[in-house]
């Protein structure tokens, strides 16, 4: 595939060099900072499970009670697994009750010994959650060779999204028997912003079904069951965003989802979180991916909703060089990297579509080795369903001829309603004829030398390297606060979940990211 | 349960979609317009999520909606296959013993009508949908007068023949071409010959309605998807079951 | 002319197109219980044209035929733009004239909604349409409160900002969130404040229907395609019209 | 264009050279006999015009009574032109109303004086209806010069079929303001098969309107007054088809239609006309169009509606090479020649997409220099017509990506009903997004040297000439006879309106096959 755009490997080795530069200080950052997600998914690993009356995970309890006794500087875990042996209490959940009841008090231990003690308990009991990720993960494995994966690329990718686990059940099993490949299950739309996890199976989400572990169990028993019926092992996608970003990684590594949506600014630029807790919770729920062989799906296509996708083609190819670069660093290989973007072109534009190839075989050049998310058209898509369906047909064809690596299938009614059974029908049909009739095209798919196209990706190329050289001069930070991506102006001062960040204290200690580091 | 809505995504939802065009330019009169006739529908609350306007006097609409019908599947009727879905062989022993002659089909494509494809599939050796057509069976001699038949000819050689079924074919609709074609068809039977002596009637098309078959004084109708074998079946069932001979 | 029909392609047709999905498995009971549904919407003829199993349970249809209902263009309501259509200068003009001071608004996108792109059409600078928004005004103070805001401190922030007029922006529709985060609006306001101290209550996103003012406790609903000059011209109307304070 | 499939120059040579030996021996047949239908055509250039109480035209009943009186071998100009001196008529349709009424006898002028004579009278009548044909033409250049072409290849070509020509009018109008380059009006579903055109305008065609004069004349100026409004000179099409396709030829002529469905085989093969009766017709009702500049379009589309597209593609490419050939001999230039192909293979087939791709750049590269109409999805379409518009876009882009000039548009109600109004806007949206966003992607297509593409367009070239040896040695008719086009057989002394054609005398004479001939 590669080689259409004659692009120049010294130009690409700036562009990354560059952002490892522009990403570097946000890096440090997420290595001195903790927040209460981090030290939730710590404790959800050690073993904290379940919640109180109210909903209110006891995982939240316990750290609230550490956060308040002896703040988070230290990480919760010293302080916890120090309370467990001074209580004598052995099961970390009946510990997170009594907490929550008031009836523990937590502080760092006096000796050095105490405090190696804690560690250790630390280390261990995190690192049976740990095992239980492993084991996930050498699941899978077997499971992808016992089935087999899919037998073509761009792998089919549909969502689903009743709000109610027990209606999106069996229509993820109708999707995966229809030819999905990879079934996401969106989140309901207010789960981003709640400090917590939701407990247990849920039937009343808002356009979407909220992300609990119990939910993500029994969609992935579902998922294995049809998966067996198909000979195909068909993925299980949900979101690893929003304020739980770490604890929502640790519970798809524990319940063996397969890919994750996971961005490095989604959560800021479109839910208005904080820069820094973001770029925090972001580093530790990317280590743990990394661990789980999930691939991590980023949101690049989400600019292109609110920043027009000409001239902002270039943001893209700018935040998926960062989002490459911030996963390389937590650990993730190419092969987990969904990198997102989509085609967003105005149709009425001329050329549109060879714009989107110029655009998306870009992307392919520049990520040879990643999976790459094609992601359909949707902000101009309008209730006129019969040109909807069309667009998505084109789209279908930019990512047969461009070599994408996950293609979310387009939904005629997007402009409308969440997907019907029908849509979601309808829509796989459409993949089937352009992957059936159209999917070796790329062979005879020769961008002419110097023509519209190449000059197109070289000229984004270009941009994306200037727009670099600025966030090195300025500053992530500042570039985010600029509305540089998707004209969202987000200063690091301000958003959501600030105020659950810490910077590390000197004795920081945090047996997860020491496990995930070695 | 016999009663059913339409579903969207959730069980019950009634959901439906419906475009149309209105003989009106586009505004929010035209926009509510459209939302009138789809709530006369019965499409409540019906959403309007398209409205384009074409050349100076029209406007094509989409509408999403919720409709309040309840379908009751026991109350459908439909033409069930009442009689056995049998193969060559036991068509071809069923005329054998039943008849003792070979059964007389003569069929066309009547009116101005020229689409034989249909027709073909059902008479030729060909086929369709890897079933042989009616000429693949030994105890039926077929014969196909093609396309654009007249309906006085098509009367004269069923006569000649001693046709003991007659099959037409009628694809063309506008302005119900098929129902008018068909009903002066059966006429001409009714007018030519007297009871007993007249072939059985059998018409089939892709847009034909199978309940109206005594409407349009037909003996059957076959619609989208007919296979030969089923068309076999019919004509033993209706010429050589029973009594030995018709 | 006040009565019309659907136009297929001649005046008086009726002829419109129907798909939907029937919780049934496909057969000819199927086909029958979709045709019954798309007669009890009042299409006869119903042509089914497409039938396709989906999973185990369920089949889609298309149905195209003709309806029988008459469309009155003379019964249809709409909310008609009752106030004129001001440039950004007569805007200003009217505020300063009879205000005498800036007018607040405060905007913002309620619930759980994310869906920031209409509201910023509408209040931010760049506007949409070629029309720059309400920013643009001189005599319009915009606060843009973003997303995801709730219930108390949008009425918190409209206290504090003495808003002469609430904006509220809802896109997601599924399970009617838009309908309910806006009554739950609405009712905040009347608790929290005195008539006459409460400001204008707006709310707009595409899948609104515009007659529904009253029933949400609104006092304008504006949807698909406004424009920011649309919204000026209504505040001026309500709120710098008339009198010359509020 | 030319090259992308590295046709071998000398094979297109042979191919060429056998189709002019496998259609000498019908143009030898056309050349020595006549028809009921080219006699009248040649009357109505003649003048004569009207129809009598029951509608059938005048003209029918003259040459019935010369027929009647001394046959058709002499051609019908001389009896009659004779009947006109000596029974001193000055007004041809007077004279054939008389005929009507058996008021005249016909007979063979006695002396080479009264023959002379009535040779000049006819050659001078019959010239004043060529005169208006040539000055139809004319005008048409004029017109084109002042409103100008369309801006874009392929020409967009529209079907309006109400069959009502007061509802045809407003629909053709609306269709050319919607971007329509070409209106086809389509007939109704019974006119073929008359042996007469009927008169007048007409309001009852079933499936289609009638082709009339009076419908042509009304229709051209309604669309004449479109092209002013639009600046833009918008075509007309109609049908020189069927058992009058010499005196609609005539009449297209003489009331400037552009453009006419006009096939060597189409009326044998799909409408049971009798093949020598069609060769007959064909030759002069093409000699008329080339003197008129009339674009003709063959009907090779209609075969893949009966035979398999995949199967049968080289007797497509063989049709093509015979009505090129037949077209040449009568006069036709390649700009002239809309030679048909259309995209009806399974798309449920493995690699459809591509293989429609080759069969159209096969056309494409066979015939550089015509325009080529290509004919949108019929047969594999269903009342699907969300997957029918996706159809269409396809069709649409491989329209676009070989080159193809004249665009005859897909409709997504194809399997349902005759096109609703709103059905061509939708489907004209369709074009406009491919041709404006993909127009020039055909810069950017080269398939692969040896690949599926030029594999697959070799191999159709091949069958095609092996097909066109086996006709030079069996003969033209046999092969029809055989049903070597769309699998129908139709053997030469069979089918309708045999009876209207007679072998020419030693005597014969045409005064419009003369000046054509010229
Ligand atoms: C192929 C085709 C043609 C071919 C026909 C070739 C031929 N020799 O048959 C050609 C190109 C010649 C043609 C021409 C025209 N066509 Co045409 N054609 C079609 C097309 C694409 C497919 C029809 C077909 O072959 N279907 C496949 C067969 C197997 O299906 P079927 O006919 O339904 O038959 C099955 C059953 O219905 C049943 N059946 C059918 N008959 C019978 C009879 C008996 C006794 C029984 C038991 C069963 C049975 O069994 C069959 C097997 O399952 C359709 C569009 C479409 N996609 O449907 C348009 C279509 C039918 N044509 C149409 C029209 C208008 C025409 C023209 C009139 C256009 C014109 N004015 O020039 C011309 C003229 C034809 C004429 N005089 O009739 C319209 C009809 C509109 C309407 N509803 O009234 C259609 C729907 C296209 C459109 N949307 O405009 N056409
Ligand atoms: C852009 C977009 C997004 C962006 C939003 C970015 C942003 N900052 O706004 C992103 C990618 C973040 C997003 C996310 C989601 N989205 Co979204 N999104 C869209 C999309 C593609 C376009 C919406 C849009 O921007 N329209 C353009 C603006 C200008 O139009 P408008 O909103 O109608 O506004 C105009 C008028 O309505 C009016 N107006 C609107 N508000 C107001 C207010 C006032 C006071 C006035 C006077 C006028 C007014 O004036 C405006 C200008 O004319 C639509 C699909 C579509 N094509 O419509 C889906 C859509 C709205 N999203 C949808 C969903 C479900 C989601 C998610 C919940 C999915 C999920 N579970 O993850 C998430 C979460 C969002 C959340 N919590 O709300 C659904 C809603 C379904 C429904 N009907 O309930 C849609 C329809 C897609 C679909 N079919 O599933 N989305
Ligand atoms: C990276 C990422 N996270 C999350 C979401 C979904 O939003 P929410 O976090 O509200 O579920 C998206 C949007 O599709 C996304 O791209
Ligand atoms: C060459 C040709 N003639 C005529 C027709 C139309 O048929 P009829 O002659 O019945 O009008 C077609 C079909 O589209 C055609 O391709």
């Amino acid at each position: 595939m590669a080689g259409k755009l004659d692009l120049d490997p010294r130009t690409v080795r700036t562009a990354r060099r560059l952002a490892a530069r522009a990403g570097q200080p946000v890096v440090d950052l997420a290595r001195s900072h903790t927040t209460v997600s981090v030290e939730r998914a710590v404790l959800r690993l050690a073993g904290v499970h379940g919640a109180d009356q109210d909903g209110i995970p006891w995982v939240n309890r316990l750290v609230d009670a550490v956060r308040a006794d002896v703040g988070l500087g230290h990480g919760v875990a010293v302080p916890v697994f120090h309370a467990m042996r001074s209580t004598g209490v052995d099961d970390i959940t009946v510990l997170a009750q009594k907490a929550a009841a008031g009836a523990v008090r937590f502080d760092l231990p006096s000796t050095r010994a105490e405090s190696t003690a804690a560690r250790r308990a630390a280390r261990s009991q995190a690192g049976a959650g740990l095992k239980v990720v492993d084991r996930r993960r050498r699941e899978r494995d077997r499971l992808i060779k016992r089935f087999g994966d899919p037998r073509q690329r761009p792998w089919i990718y549909l969502i689903v999204a009743t709000g109610d686990i027990y209606e999106d059940i069996p229509q993820a099993q109708a999707a995966a028997r229809a030819g999905a490949d990879v079934i996401a299950v969106i989140r309901s739309t207010g789960q981003s912003l709640l400090d917590y996890v939701p407990e247990g199976a849920t039937r009343e989400g808002f356009a979407g079904t909220y992300a609990t572990q119990e939910n993500f169990r029994l969609m992935r028993a579902a998922l294995d069951e049809t998966s067996k019926e198909l000979g195909r092992y068909v993925r299980l996608t949900n979101y690893a965003s929003g304020l739980c970003m770490p604890e929502i990684a640790a519970l798809a590594g524990m319940e063996r989802l397969d890919m994750m949506l996971n961005d490095s600014m989604y959560g800021i630029l479109f839910r208005d979180i904080n820069p820094i807790r973001t770029f925090v919770d972001q580093r530790f729920s990317r280590q743990v991916h990394a661990r789980a062989g999930i691939i991590i799906n980023t949101g690049e296509d989400n600019y292109l909703t609110t920043a027009d996708a000409v001239e902002a083609a270039h943001t893209v190819t700018v935040s998926q060089l960062l989002n490459e670069f911030f996963a390389h660093e937590a650990g993730l290989e190419d092969w987990q990297l969904g990198l997102g973007h989509a085609f967003e072109i105005n149709p009425d534009l001329p050329e549109s579509f060879r714009l989107e190839l110029a655009h998306a075989l870009l992307a392919r050049e520049l990520f040879p080795d990643a999976p790459l998310k094609w992601m359909p058209p949707t902000k101009h898509m309008t209730g006129d369903v019969f040109r909807g369906n069309l667009l998505d047909g084109f789209f279908n064809l930019v990512g047969a001829l461009t070599g994408q690596g996950i293609l979310l299938v387009g939904m005629m009614t997007e402009a409308v309603v969440t997907p019907w059974l029908s849509d979601r029908d309808v829509a796989l049909q459409n993949v089937r004829y352009v992957l059936n009739g159209a999917g070796s095209l790329h062979e005879d798919f020769v961008p002419a030398p110097g023509g519209f196209i190449q000059s197109r990706a070289h000229h984004v190329l270009s941009e994306a390297i200037e727009l670099l050289e600025k966030i090195v001069d300025d500053s992530l930070l500042d570039a985010i606060a600029d509305g540089t991506f998707g004209i969202m102006k987000r200063p690091a001062d301000r958003g959501k979940g600030l105020d659950g960040v810490a910077k590390h204290d000197e004795d920081y200690y945090n047996p997860v990211t020491e496990a995930l580091e070695q | 349960m016999s009663i059913i809505r339409p579903y969207g995504d959730t069980t019950g939802d009634g959901m439906v979609q419906l475009s149309f065009t209105l003989p009106v330019p586009h505004d929010k009169r035209a926009e509510g317009a459209a939302v009138q006739l789809a709530n006369k529908m019965g499409m409540d609350p019906a959403l309007l999520v398209h409205a384009k306007q074409m050349g100076d006097g029209f406007t094509f609409f989409v509408v999403y909606g919720k409709v309040n019908h309840l379908v009751d599947t026991d109350q459908v009727q439909v033409v069930e296959r009442d009689f056995p879905l049998l193969s060559a062989t036991e068509v071809n022993a069923a005329i054998k013993r039943r008849l003792r002659r070979r059964l007389n089909v003569v069929g066309a494509c009547i009116g101005t009508d020229a689409h034989t494809v249909g027709i073909d599939a059902i008479l030729n050796l060909k086929g369709i949908a890897g079933e042989k057509g009616l000429e693949y069976y030994s105890e039926l001699s077929v014969t196909n007068m093609g396309a654009q038949v007249s309906v006085p000819e098509l009367v004269e050689t069923a006569r000649e023949r001693k046709a003991d079924a007659v099959l037409v074919s009628q694809v063309v609709t506008q302005r119900d071409a098929h129902l008018q074609n068909t009903r002066a068809m059966s006429a001409a039977f009714r007018e030519a010959l007297p009871v007993g002596k007249r072939p059985l009637l059998i018409v089939g098309g892709p847009r034909f309605d199978e309940l109206m078959a005594d409407d349009l004084g037909v003996d059957r109708i076959f619609t989208r998807g007919t296979t030969p074998r089923e068309v076999a079946s019919y004509l033993v069932h209706a010429l050589a079951a029973g009594s030995p001979t018709k």
